[in-house]
């Protein structure tokens, strides 16, 4: 990631009017990422922004920078395959909870596990918004939505908490609303060595009410002063905090390699002390050598 | 004394039956002699019993053994398991082990060796000494490839290992018995390779930097290559979780300008159907290596088959542009496999490569000098003004900038799109876009008039077939052509586009045509039938399932059965 | 006065355009009016632009509206968004925000109306009352769908809105303009459905009890309407966490003996290819209906399209029997529902439906007696004695026994396996076990020839068309063969396996045939070609790109081109 | 699930000779699958087996039971079908680590959050055994594989561990060269009310060595005394352990309400007092309605 030149939050914005209905969190979380971008001087051009689908989804279309807005519960492969072959660019991830639990939730594991270098940023709404209202893995257990018409049978998942399983080296937690929190988070953990995954609570008004905004800012409260970030039980002790609780900050940072680094190694270790050998060494395991 | 010979070697596992085929294979390959040599495996994970066949020729050769001349059995109940499978000839040698009595009915020149009490652990090479000089297989050639096989062995071993041949020779110097010996005079050593290996090395070749793979057989072998060979080159390669992030890291890669690849059989292609819509409809480069095995679902997964190709040209919701091509052999695994980057890169499309089981795992000689291709790159925007991703351009490709590059960012996206990447729901520009990202596929059509054609102008019978069939086709053709029929074949080895003008010409010049396919439900026929004007009067078919490969025979019955020749006596060599 | 008339109401989220359009809908389905309503959005999630579009008539109407004749347009700025997709009549009587000038150049009899000042917050309710009298729309009808619709609001907004209502029925008695009037007599009031409503319904009617499914506009409905009703009639709905697992879970299901759907779209059908191999080899019924949407990739989720035919008939590699049906229309989604469930159930295979977003996001009057169709069970296995799940028979079904019967197990899997469910890798069981699969596909295609056929015998052209287009095509031919022109129609409502032998008998007694459909590759043209004989000579094409829908003048110009009639005048209704 | 006849391990066997190499920790498994069978009295024709794809999941073919060796990766959402359609039948599902933990990771993780009434038996041999020996999730990082030659540059994980993160209400894990033991957890898994986890470490002599057996023999050893079984931090630490070290037993046990549970409460919110309604009445919301 370079992140030397000047860019101003306003240099980010494309001329692309956002899909959101009025009052979405969403439109939060972007101001987030046009700050957070131009804060840590990051170049536009060597910034990738990659997406599933749903409305949090449609991100990348409203940043200029290059985004791929690309299909639901995918944005973590195109992102690996982008970092792995391109590691100089700065690769962000973003989505929703649908799109990186449900359908997406395998990719979350692996490459929370692998540790690849990417920022991925979750628009937590609590459904599925673009979809009108289907219940998802963060819905609450027991809410009406438009496919749980007798209340949702199934329990609700922490985003953190699985990030925090699956190996991420980096896990925090924001609200939108707080644009100046989501900022600072999304800067850490933009420039976090290793997978950082950061939830961001967004509220859907269509679907989750014009409640869900003032109901999560009420329940905000920072990460206690003493947390041990290096402390995985005690990050996951926030992943299952008292329903009025919601708790927003870093909850775990350590440095671990990342897949860039074992990749590194491993070419360094195929190439041992020659260097790279001419491709024609290739065939030498399938000609026929004369032996004595 | 002949220009040819094959034989099969039967064991379980630990016999070593599959070693001593790849011994004489390399020693052949090392006297310039043209081989091909396959394997088959019963359902035991391992341990079970395996065979191993070996095709040995002076002149060129196109197909895998037909009758099998010399044949070594350590164990009868695991020949019963091949013996559909392995056509004998009539005056076929047979050296089985001592201990174990054949079978009452078996026939041949049937000689009884004591493998295991004389070489309990080398009974393949032992069996190797035996059949060398019988067959005048390459003595010194022999000893050389055991030696490169078993390189990283003991110096005890290897003695004990050499001593086991030549104890082998000198049991075959007292045998009586005559069998089918190989003429031929030495060449320029050969390359002795798989189809797979031959793709790994193309890829390679093509400048591809990005693998991303989930094992599955038959492919697996690709994956195994570039993990081993990627890395040494500066690139990567990556074991993902699941196919679809398989290729969806291809994608990302090259999104940032990566030439990448991924490589797969059957179940993983079908999961790859949503991917291969976004590579299409994003204008993403992706290569996508696919190897063929029995279907449907699970299938057989080690044996060939060619049911897989309504699915590489139709799978993805959505009208889908994609280019499918089909290498015909081992050699061509690595042509089609750079022209499948060339194609990839210049156009910004998926392309599917279809290879099969049995060009993908036989091991069959080609010339080193014959693993040249030229190299084609992407068409790249740097800093253009108002950069439009998706220019509407004559040939439908528009410049494609790689993240990196200032002045030139877009965002882009699955969804339909205008001509700066623009998500839209509006019919003009939808109609416009699938008009652009359709006329790349004229273009490359256009360009790339992939196919082979054997055979006199103007046929009696015209046979079209595809893939790994073309290798026995061809070989029936030299056949049914010594008498006075005219029998010509096609063979295209781009799907889609395919060669559609060509492929109608040849059907028009011909008076009859027959299609050959190794698919139960005639997926290529029909593929045809919807591409080209194939009159059905005139047209024959012969498609049956997998699981077994196509002989020579075979297709030579079909065309006499055709042309009501039957009768006419067997001119096989 | 006519015997039909057809609005439009065109504006922001929060204007109530849509709703407005229900209640018209509603009003003259209780009046036994035929109505057809259609529905558009812009990109944005919510508040952003939309138009409602309904049509009405005294006869059976069998397609969206043409021309308009009555529109209300709230915003400009929003009209200009669909003004591409909306025919406006020569004598179009717009109402218009008085806030909001009108476009210079717009044509029709121009009205402003005060609606903000009048009824801020029941805009809609407003337009409606200037509607009504001037179309002649059913006044106490109105009321009462106004009633129905607004149910759960309080007496005091509902007494606003009925007063609003009023209110324009005032304004509607000032004005001097004249519009379309519609003639009709009062009949037994209709069901007015979309096309996901009457598929649910099918479902239930034919005794599904479980579902799975995964949301995706424009097909969610069906996962709502069952996710409400399963519960009440005893089975379980289940919203997965992808569309493999949807699938999944309905294999499962109906392993044990359910009778099993799910329900997608595009992206989700692409998904969904390795598990309908499954479903087809181990011989386990699975309904999967797919609502097409216009693509490739994510394209245009709200739009209309018929391009996931390929996909469809073809997806999954191997060789993979599959039923594809389709409906033509809201009722027939009904019956074509009814008939997946019965042909999956028979023959234990999986059955695609691939409906469209015109048919099921329309809602359309439909006759409440019309909703009745045999239901038919799976072929069962009790007790037999040497149970063999795979026992070859004639017409390829096996009886099949379920979790729970006592001597009658088995383990199947999706590997090729023999009559007992073993796993095979055998040539000869893989022939044998391809062919009884496939046979299932004959059996199902001599009894199920389901196809519509309208117009006269031996017609000049002859339509060849599918899905939702079919609507438009039947009434292009009553305007069409008003005059002297002979032109009939062919719409297959099964796809595979195709009714060939009656669809071989249509083209041949055409003069000319013209295939139509919306998909830019010309899928089900190609597919037509590769299943019969269909002469190039003779042969036209119109296929575009959906996302746009089909209209009535669009056929009726292309048939007139193709018999050189272009100069003809319209004879349009 | 109904255990009261009396069916003997034999009576599990079907003739098809399993096709494991000589020495495969599977066929252990397989012994501890009938004995559990017997053992608790199920009825074969009201048990289901589920599998993916793998050298493991060749199991249900070798079981007189129903069976159902599906695809890689997807036994858990066909069980789970088959267990909510038919809650009266026994449902087991087994699978490889590659099939449960890379390719059908995600289906692993939701079919434990919602806590599907089914046993799941992974047979984990810390390698892909049936394409022949590539590196898979629970391959330890840096060993040498077929698709590894330089190392696999991925973290191990641990299946236990996940499970808990993913809500199984019942965890455990067992050594298949301890038959006794298998079979006693196997009978645990099974007659669990909820989603039973059982983690079983099995040989795969082939590719990961003949050692392997001794190894893990070596490191077994019981779960202590006073060890909580409804406390799940506890039981995260057994995933964590040194490297000499491999507990097996019952790591976790709750009770929760199950997938079965929830849907039968949903039955009785949508039926209401007034019991199922004639089908008709679906049709009223499509109807007109003339109100006064
Ligand atoms: C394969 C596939 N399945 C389903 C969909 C339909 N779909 C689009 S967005 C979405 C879920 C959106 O929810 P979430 O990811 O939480 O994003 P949000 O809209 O709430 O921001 C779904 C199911 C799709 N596009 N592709
Ligand atoms: C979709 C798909 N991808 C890949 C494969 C190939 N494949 C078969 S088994 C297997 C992995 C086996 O590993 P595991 O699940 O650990 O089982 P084991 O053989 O070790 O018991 C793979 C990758 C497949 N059958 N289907
Ligand atoms: S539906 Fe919800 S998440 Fe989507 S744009 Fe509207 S408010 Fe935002
Ligand atoms: S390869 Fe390994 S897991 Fe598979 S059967 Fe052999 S020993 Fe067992
Ligand atoms: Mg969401
Ligand atoms: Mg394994």
């Amino acid at each position: 990631m370079t992140c030397d030149a000047t860019f101003t939050a306003q240099d980010f914005k494309t001329d692309l009017k956002p899909v959101w209905c009025p009052g979405c969190g969403d439109f939060a979380v972007l101001n987030s990422v046009y700050r957070a971008l131009a804060e840590l001087g990051c170049k536009p051009h060597e910034t990738v922004i990659v997406s599933g689908i749903g409305c949090s989804s449609r991100l990348p279309g409203n940043v200029e920078t290059y985004g791929f807005n690309s299909l639901h519960g995918r944005a973590l492969p195109i992102a690996t395959g982008a970092k792995l072959a391109s590691p100089e660019l700065n690769v962000i991830a973003v989505g929703g909870d649908g799109d990186g639990l449900a359908i997406g939730g395998n990719h979350f594991m692996h490459t929370a596990r692998r540790n690849v270098d990417i920022a991925y940023i979750m628009m937590d709404n609590e459904i599925y918004g673009l979809t009108k209202g289907q219940a998802g893995p963060t819905t609450p257990s027991g809410d009406k939505t438009k496919s749980t018409l007798y209340g949702n049978p199934d329990p609700v998942v922490d985003p953190c908490a699985l990030a925090l399983s699956f190996g991420a080296s980096w896990v925090g937690r924001a609200f939108s609303g707080d644009v100046k929190g989501s900022t600072e988070l999304m800067k850490k953990a933009i420039s976090h060595h290793g997978f950082a995954f950061l939830n961001i609570l967004s509220p859907c008004v269509t679907w989750r009410g014009e409640d869900q905004h003032k109901e999560l800012r009420a329940k905000m409260r920072p990460v206690p002063a003493g947390h041990d970030l290096t402390n995985r039980e005690a990050a996951l002790r926030f992943t299952d905090e008292a329903d009025d609780a919601l708790t927003v900050g870093v909850l775990y940072d350590v440095d671990r390699p990342t897949l860039v680094d074992q990749m590194a190694a491993i070419s360094q270790r195929a190439l041992g002390p020659k260097g790279q050998p001419p491709l024609s060494q290739f065939l030498n395991a399938f000609a026929p050598q004369h032996i004595q | 004394m002949s220009q040819e010979v094959s034989l099969s070697i039967v064991g379980s596992g630990g016999d070593g039956a599959v070693a001593a085929g790849d011994i004489v294979a390399m020693a052949c390959a090392g006297e310039g002699l043209h081989v091909i040599k396959t394997e088959a495996y019963g359902p035991q994970i391992r341990g079970g019993e395996s065979s191993c066949t070996v095709r040995i020729s002076a002149e060129p050769i196109f197909a895998q053994a037909g009758a099998i001349d010399a044949l070594v059995v350590f164990t009868w109940s695991d020949y019963a398991r091949f013996a559909d499978e392995l056509a004998l000839a009539e005056n076929v040698v047979i050296f089985y082990e001592e201990a174990d009595a054949p079978p009452p009915d078996m026939r041949g020149i049937l000689v009884p060796v004591p493998f295991k009490k004389i070489a309990p652990h080398a009974k393949n090479i032992l069996a190797l000494g035996v059949l060398a000089p019988l067959l005048h297989l390459p003595l010194e050639g022999m000893r050389s490839a055991v030696k490169q096989r078993f390189a990283k062995k003991t110096a005890t071993v290897m003695a004990g290992t050499l001593a086991a041949f030549d104890r082998g020779i000198g049991i075959a110097e007292q045998l009586q018995c005559v069998a089918q010996t190989l003429a031929y005079a030495r060449g320029t050593p050969r390359l002795l390779m798989s189809g797979n290996e031959a793709a790994a090395f193309g890829a390679l070749h093509a400048g591809c930097t990005f693998f991303a793979g989930y094992p599955i057989t038959p492919s697996s072998e690709i994956l195994h290559l570039l993990s081993e060979w990627l890395p040494k080159m500066g690139g990567t390669s990556l074991q993902t979780e699941d196919e679809l992030a398989a290729l969806g890291a291809v994608i990302g890669a090259s999104f940032t300008g990566a030439k990448a690849m991924t490589a797969t059989s059957g179940p993983g292609l079908s999961l790859m159907a949503e991917m291969l819509g976004l590579s299409s409809t994003a204008e993403i480069p992706a290569v996508i290596f696919n190897v063929q095995r029995g279907g449907p679902s699970t299938g057989i997964p080690t044996k060939s088959e060619q049911s897989d190709l309504m699915h590489a040209l139709y799978a993805s919701h959505g009208d889908t542009p994609r280019v499918v091509l089909a290498p015909c052999d081992v050699e061509d695994a690595f042509h089609i496999t750079v022209d499948a980057f060339n194609i990839a890169e210049e156009y910004q499309i998926p392309v599917i490569v279809l290879s099969d089981q049995l060009i993908a795992q036989r091991r069959e000689t080609i010339e080193a000098g014959a693993l040249v291709h030229d190299v084609k790159r992407r068409r790249l925007a740097t800093s253009i003004p108002d950069y439009k991703r998706y220019a509407d351009t004559p040939d439908g490709v528009s410049p494609m900038s790689i993240p990196g590059t200032a002045d030139a960012m877009y965002q882009t996206n699955g969804l339909e799109h205008d001509e700066s990447g623009r998500p839209s729901a509006m019919f003009s520009v939808h109609e416009r876009m699938n008009a652009k990202r359709h006329r790349k596929m004229e273009a490359i059509g256009g360009k790339y008039r992939l196919f082979r054609r054997f055979g006199p102008e103007r046929p009696d019978v015209g046979i079209i077939c595809w893939g790994s069939s073309s290798g026995a086709v061809r070989e029936a053709l030299d056949i049914l052509n010594q008498g006075d029929l005219r029998i010509a074949a096609f063979v295209p080895r781009i799907l889609a586009p395919l060669p559609a003008a060509d492929l109608q010409a040849f059907v028009d010049s011909c008076s009859e045509v027959l299609v050959i396919e190794l698919s139960y439900s005639r997926q290529f026929h029909r593929y045809l039938r919807s591409q080209i004007d194939l009159p059905r009067a005139k047209t024959d078919v012969m498609a049956r399932s997998g699981g077994k490969s196509l002989s020579v025979t075979e297709i030579a019955c079909a065309v006499r059965k055709m042309l009501g020749v039957e009768a006419l006596e067997e001119v096989m060599a």
